[in-house]
């Protein structure tokens, strides 16, 4: 990138969020998410959950149980991703993983702004 | 005078082209005997299709020649049958001929068109004559009217090949041999019964029983036929014929001259012979059945290794008529109707397929599949006549080549006999094969360099189109071919006395 | 309604007029009012069969109108305007026509009272849809185009192996549902298997789908698999191995979407994920799962639309889908980012959105049937579908570090497509009552009840926290370009490896005459080619007096035949 | 030519017997044997020896091909279209009697018509297919005798 990237995005449309991808960003944005997080698990316990099983009665089941599988399906998928992943040429050329999008199909245009 | 025209209408079939043939030879120049023969053979046409109608419901025409009583005079006889025959040999007829100007103007030297169009109308004389008779050396007779003026024309190729020399050499020995074989069998049935009337020898051949005469006609007959209707392995006379013949001549022998034979042999086997004795049923499940199923594969397979598109096309209708045979020898009704549907089916669907091949040896001087690269591009709606005729031989639904093979399939699993079931599926699938080797020279391949190639005529196209449109019509709607092909094959069985009938 | 007319022949006869329509607005307005005029010839008619004839012997009806077709046929309908309108930039005919036929055939197949029709349309779904693929006219697309063919075609001729069958089984053909046991009715599941991307059987799509154009992954997207289901929903419902089958089907993507480098295929397996739901919905079979497995498809069908749209957007922008390429988008292309963001929060089943409202009604029916394994590995696989395509999907194109892209705004049909899209999924999810009133199924259900609020809020806000966490400790993959072994591995390697390893066998056969390495395969490839090639004595042209030989060799046995 | 005045002498006796000879047998076809078949090929032999003699130039300034293929073809239309003119009168294709009032003369009407069609046919295709052999051959000068 070239320039302040502050100067430069100003008049993107997208500006609003400018930031956000930062470091600084993301702190505040997993901030902001571990209150809400917190908010939600406050408020299964101001009513009753009906639930089919058992399970369903463990305080905040649903949230320790996402966060969980959450965490446990992305480091299974690392550990898979060793034995699986292969260079983008495996299957040779003239597969779609190697070539580019033929440019008669896009309409690429750079943002004026 | 309407009424005179009714009641001669069995005659006029016949006697239309045979009147016109010298004719169209005394015209003497190219283009108004082209005219003069398709004028014909659309009055043919419509001669056949009054006769369709007639019989559609049932009746049967009896027409005595020069007014002689029946079994001592030559009879032509109508039924549901070979009204369906006829219909296909005119019809083919009345498409080929509009179709034949061109591409004839382009092959033969233009003094010998006259006797060209002359040999084309014997040729349409002689299996019209086969299949309405109901005598049976009168079938001997127009199988040699037509037979040499097939000869002739295909001969005529030598002017753009002399290779087709040889081949009307072979098809004449070979043609010749079969002939002879039929005559002879016809004669041994005359010494046993005395007549040569086809419904009069049905029932004296029940009367006189079994005996070694009777068999060795069986066998004479068979093998005669056999040869005309190009039964593996007697199809050796074909391929080259049909590849070296004049395009317009390959695509109306492929639709109309092996279906007059296999009628021939529909008739004597089921009308004449009618499985009284079990030999007849053994020979031909034993001899026939396994011929045709080595026919659908070995043919198939050879099919696939051309280079030459008519030959290709010339091995696969060995395969088809390996199918054709092969519903005959289930000696069902619905075995039957296969076939006889299937008649029809291979017929529209393979004068499609040369015509489209003598459309590209018109524009592109070649059929020669290695040399067709990119012609799908040049000439688009000729190769989507072949994309479209090559789904109905590999018999895609809603084409008419899948009806024959449902047709087929079900009465092989009507029998049990599911392991033939499977080959004709399997056999499908070297269809494919083969025609998607055209299908991908014709798309996917570039084009020669420097090779110029225009679209065919439109007198061209419209023909081929027309046969293309039929295959998808009575693809979708096979009531009319169906019902017709059901009802033949019903009035065929009764006509039988097949011995396990119940 | 005149007589045979369906759906599915308006589609055709459009498709044929299509090169007659002036490209630009006029033939855009077109075919986005062709959908328009197929819903318009179904909706309304009262349930029953319609333009029924026998054929053969065989009852045909093109025409069976009831809830079921009725709420697919509009699914598709809408969505087929939605997807004409995403196209409308696009001035590639075939794909125009393409695109209406291969529409078509999948409205055909749905009104289709009979396994016959349902066979064709079948067939007219793959044949039509290939060339969304080959559009993109590449030699890889055409590549995998073929693949693709090859198995759709394979899979038309299982099912008419199966109709045949079942045909000689009960001499029915009409096209109920079916008990499995015989060898027919597993022929046609399996044929409806592969439609469906049953595990093992999958691979055509994560193979196909992102090697078609920027618009046909779009209509690709809608139509084939939905097909499936509703012919599983029509056909199978209740048979229990489809619930065994639908939970592998919906946690075996998973692990490939985290860990997916191209956007598009990421979308293929998480749209692979949320069919497993359908299927364990078509398996359970209760009047509820099979609402919920309908709604689900038709909710899907938007909102994973919704999500192709969105990053076909991208790529028509930037000329890729690769998530290394990308990032930071946010900032040019945000009415895109925003749309996206509703498509994911649709497929997180997030309150409010289309995916909530019926998700739900799955999870509820494996609930109410007390099924836990069910209901338990459904809710690991609802998580999983917030992680790869609810958060990280987006995360990685509009978010995540900056590829440095600055592409323009996508263009206008494609917002507006996207729009409409996105507004359709809030829709069904704020106004669930009238979306029920549309399912096959009279069963009431209320999917806004205080607890399954706030425990769906709950999972989606704390996988969203487990997300951000491990973007931060690196505990999911990196996206890096690369591409991820799945089972066209067998095909594409060991397969294409075995053939290699004979090729060389047989080529090594034929130079070397000493190598008496003979397998079984070259030799009878040998025979065949040595009888039937050119020169082989099948193909050879024969003297006349061998010919005659031939014949009176034939004729001498046949006599002995005919004298034993 | 000159010297080989044997076989001009020989043949001018024998060619005008053998034509008349086809007539009769021709003619006589209806109620003893023979008929257009054997009398269309004695006619042609007469031909023929002619030609044997003369030379084949010689034969096609009398026959010229062009005229024989014409008489060919009206050969055939003679023999179909008679079935045609009794189909015409209403009869069946070839039914005689519809050609007289008496049939036994009706009958031999049309058998003499339809035989000459024949005889006609055989003998100019007899004639046609020699010339076509025959013209094929090297020309034989008077010296090579």
């Amino acid at each position: 990138m070239t320039g302040s990237p502050e100067t430069q995005s100003k008049s993107m449309p997208g500006s609003i969020l400018l930031g956000i991808d930062t470091a600084r960003g993301g702190r505040i944005v997993t901030w902001c998410l571990l209150l809400i997080c917190a908010g939600l698990a406050a408020a299964g316990f101001t009513g009753h959950l009906h639930g089919y099983f058992e399970i369903e009665e463990l305080p905040a089941f649903y949230g320790w149980f996402g966060f969980l599988v959450a965490i446990g399906l992305g480091i299974a998928a690392k550990i898979i991703g060793i034995f699986l992943k292969r260079k983008e040429d495996y299957y040779g050329a003239g597969s779609t993983n190697l070539e580019e999008h033929p440019a008669s199909d896009l309409g690429m245009e750079a943002s004026d702004a | 005078m309407m009424s005179l025209i009714e009641a001669n209408l069995p005659a006029l079939q016949v006697v239309l082209p045979l009147v016109a043939a010298p004719l169209c030879a005394l015209l003497g120049r190219g283009d108004r005997s082209w005219a003069f023969a398709c004028l014909v053979t659309f009055v043919t046409f419509a001669v056949s299709v009054a006769l369709f109608a007639e019989t559609y419901a049932g009746t049967i025409i009896s027409y005595r020649m020069g007014g002689w009583e029946i079994p001592l005079g030559i009879e032509y006889r109508v039924d549901r049958l070979n009204a369906f025959v006829l219909l296909i040999i005119s019809g083919s007829a009345a498409l080929v001929l509009p179709y034949a100007r061109r591409i004839v103007a382009a092959e033969i030297p233009a003094e010998r068109q006259p006797l060209f169009y002359t040999a084309f109308l014997l040729c349409i004389t002689g299996l019209l004559g086969i299949t309405i008779t109901g005598d049976a050396f009168n079938i001997f007779v127009f199988l040699e009217i037509s037979s040499l003026a097939t000869y002739a024309l295909v001969a005529s190729g030598s002017w753009v090949n002399k290779r087709a020399l040889t081949a009307a050499y072979n098809y004449l020995i070979m043609g010749t041999v079969g002939a002879t074989f039929f005559v002879i069998g016809v004669g041994m049935l005359y010494m046993i019964t005395g007549t040569l009337n086809l419904a009069d020898l049905a029932v004296r051949i029940v009367e006189h029983g079994d005996s070694s005469t009777l068999r060795m006609g069986f066998v004479f007959i068979l093998i005669g036929i056999g040869l005309k209707l190009a039964m593996f392995p007697l199809h050796l006379w074909l391929p080259n014929a049909y590849a070296y013949a004049p395009s317009a001549v390959t695509a109306f022998l492929a639709a109309t001259a092996t279906k007059a034979a296999v009628y021939v042999m529909l008739r004597f086997m089921f009308t004449v012979f009618g499985f009284d004795y079990e030999f007849q049923a053994d020979t031909l499940r034993m001899v026939v059945l396994p011929l045709a199923v080595i026919a659908m594969f070995a043919a198939s397979i050879v099919a696939i290794f051309q280079d030459n598109l008519k030959r290709m096309l010339a091995y696969s209708s060995i395969a088809q008529i390996g199918y054709i045979l092969l519903g005959l020898t289930f000696l069902t009704e619905t075995g039957l109707t296969a076939s006889i549907v299937h008649l029809f089916n291979h017929a529209v669907t393979k004068a499609a397929l040369f015509m489209v091949a003598g459309c590209f040896v018109l524009s592109a001087g070649t059929c020669s599949i290695s040399k067709l690269g990119g012609i799908g591009r040049d000439m688009p709606w000729t190769t989507a006549a072949f994309v479209v005729g090559g789904l109905s031989l590999i018999g895609l639904p809603l084409t008419v080549g899948f009806i024959s093979k449902w047709y087929l399939v079900l009465a092989a699993l009507e029998l049990g006999w599911w392991p033939v079931a499977l080959m004709i599926m399997a056999s499908s699938l070297l269809a494919i094969i083969y025609v998607w080797r055209v299908i991908e020279a014709a798309y996917l391949q570039p084009a020669p360099e420097g090779v110029v190639r225009k679209e065919a005529p439109l007198s061209m196209l419209i023909p081929t189109w027309i046969f293309i449109g039929l295959s998808i019509w009575f693809g979708i709607n096979a009531m009319l071919t169906s019902t017709a092909a059901g009802r033949a094959a019903s009035a065929l069985i009764d006509s039988s006395h097949i011995l396990w009938k119940e | 309604m005149p007589e045979y007319l369906t759906p599915a022949l308006a589609y055709v006869a459009a498709a044929l007029l299509v090169p007659f329509v002036p490209k630009g607005a006029l033939r855009g307005l077109y075919l986005a009012i062709v959908p328009l005029a197929g819903i318009l010839i179904f909706w309304g008619l009262t349930p029953g069969t319609y333009n029924a004839f026998n054929v053969m012997g065989m009852q045909i009806g093109l025409m069976r109108v009831d809830a079921l077709s009725q709420l697919f046929g509009l699914a598709f309908s809408v969505a087929a305007i939605l997807a004409a309108l995403y196209a409308w930039h696009l001035r590639d005919t075939i794909q125009q026509i393409a695109t209406l036929l291969y529409a078509g055939s999948a409205m055909g197949a749905v009104f289709a009272a009979d396994l016959i029709t349902l066979f064709v349309f079948w067939e007219g779904t793959a044949i039509a849809s290939v060339f969304l693929i080959w559009a993109r006219r590449t030699e890889g697309s055409f590549a995998a185009g073929m693949r693709y063919l090859i198995v759709q075609i394979g899979s038309g001729v299982i099912l008419i192996a199966g109709i045949v069958l079942l045909y000689r089984e009960t001499g029915s053909i009409a096209f109920t549902a079916m008990e499995l046991g015989s060898p027919a009715t597993w022929t046609i599941l399996a044929a409806i298997g592969i439609k469906c991307a049953f595990p093992f059987l999958h691979n055509w799509m994560h193979d196909a789908y992102p090697s078609a154009t920027v618009t046909g992954t779009v209509v690709l997207s809608i139509f084939t698999t939905k097909l499936a289901i509703y012919a599983l929903l029509r056909g199978f419902p209740g048979t229990e191995l489809l619930i065994y089958i639908g939970i592998a089907m919906a946690l075996f993507p998973i692990v490939f979407a985290l860990l997916e480098n191209d956007l598009r295929r990421v979308l293929t397996y998480s749209l692979n994920s949320q069919l497993g739901f359908m299927v364990v919905g078509a398996g359970i079979g209760t009047p509820l799962a099979i609402n919920g497995a309908a709604a689900h498809a038709v909710a899907s069908i938007f909102y994973q639309g919704l999500l192709f749209m969105s990053v076909g957007a991208i790529l028509f922008r930037t000329g890729t889908a690769r998530a290394t390429a990308l990032g930071g988008l946010y900032r040019t292309m945000p009415l895109t980012m925003i749309f996206c963001l509703v498509g994911a929060a649709s497929i997180s089943a997030l309150p409010l959105t289309s995916g909530f409202v019926s998700k739900s009604m799955i999870l509820s029916a494996g609930g109410y049937e007390k099924m836990f394994p069910v209901w338990i590995a459904l809710l690991a696989a609802s998580i999983g579908a917030i992680l790869h395509t609810g958060l990280r999907l987006p995360y990685l194109a509009f978010f995540g570090s900056d590829g440095g892209l600055r592409p323009k705004e996508a263009p206008g049909g494609m917002l507006a497509a996207m729009g409409l899209t996105a507004a359709l999924c809030i829709a069904i999810g704020v106004m669930p009552a009238a979306f029920y009133a549309l399912l096959p199924n009279d069963v009431p259900y209320e999917p806004y009840t205080f607890s399954h609020t706030i425990v769906q809020l709950q999972l989606v806000a704390f996988v969203a926290l487990a997300f951000a966490l491990a973007v931060k400790r690196g505990l999911l993959p990196k996206a890096e370009r690369g591409i991820v072994l799945d089972t066209d591995w067998i095909y594409r390697r060991l397969l294409s490896a075995i053939l290699g390893s004979i090729g060389r066998l047989i080529a090594g056969l034929w130079k070397g005459a000493g190598r008496m390495i003979a397998s079984s395969l070259n030799w009878g490839a040998g025979i065949v080619y040595h009888l039937h090639g050119p020169r082989g004595p099948f193909a050879r042209t024969w003297p006349t007096g061998a010919m005659v030989m031939v014949v009176a060799f034939l004729l001498g046995m046949t006599l002995v035949v005919t004298y034993i | 030519m000159e010297h080989h005045s044997i076989l001009r002498v020989v043949s001018k006796l024998l060619i005008p017997p053998m034509l008349v000879y086809a007539l009769y047998v021709q003619f006589h076809g209806e109620y003893s044997p023979g008929g257009g078949f054997q009398a269309g090929v004695v006619f042609a032999a007469a031909f023929v020896l002619y030609s044997l003699v003369h030379g084949i130039d010689a034969l096609t300034r009398v026959a010229p091909p062009r005229v024989l293929h014409a008489l060919a073809g009206l050969g055939v239309l003679i023999f179909a279209g008679t079935g045609v003119v009794t189909m015409a009168l209403g009869d069946a294709y070839l039914g005689y009697y519809a050609l007289g009032e008496h049939p036994q003369h009706a009958q031999e009407w049309g058998i003499v018509v339809v035989e000459f069609g024949v005889g006609m046919t055989v003998a100019t295709v007899m004639l046609s297919l020699f010339i076509a052999f025959a013209s094929h051959t090297r020309k034989l000068d008077d010296k090579d005798w």
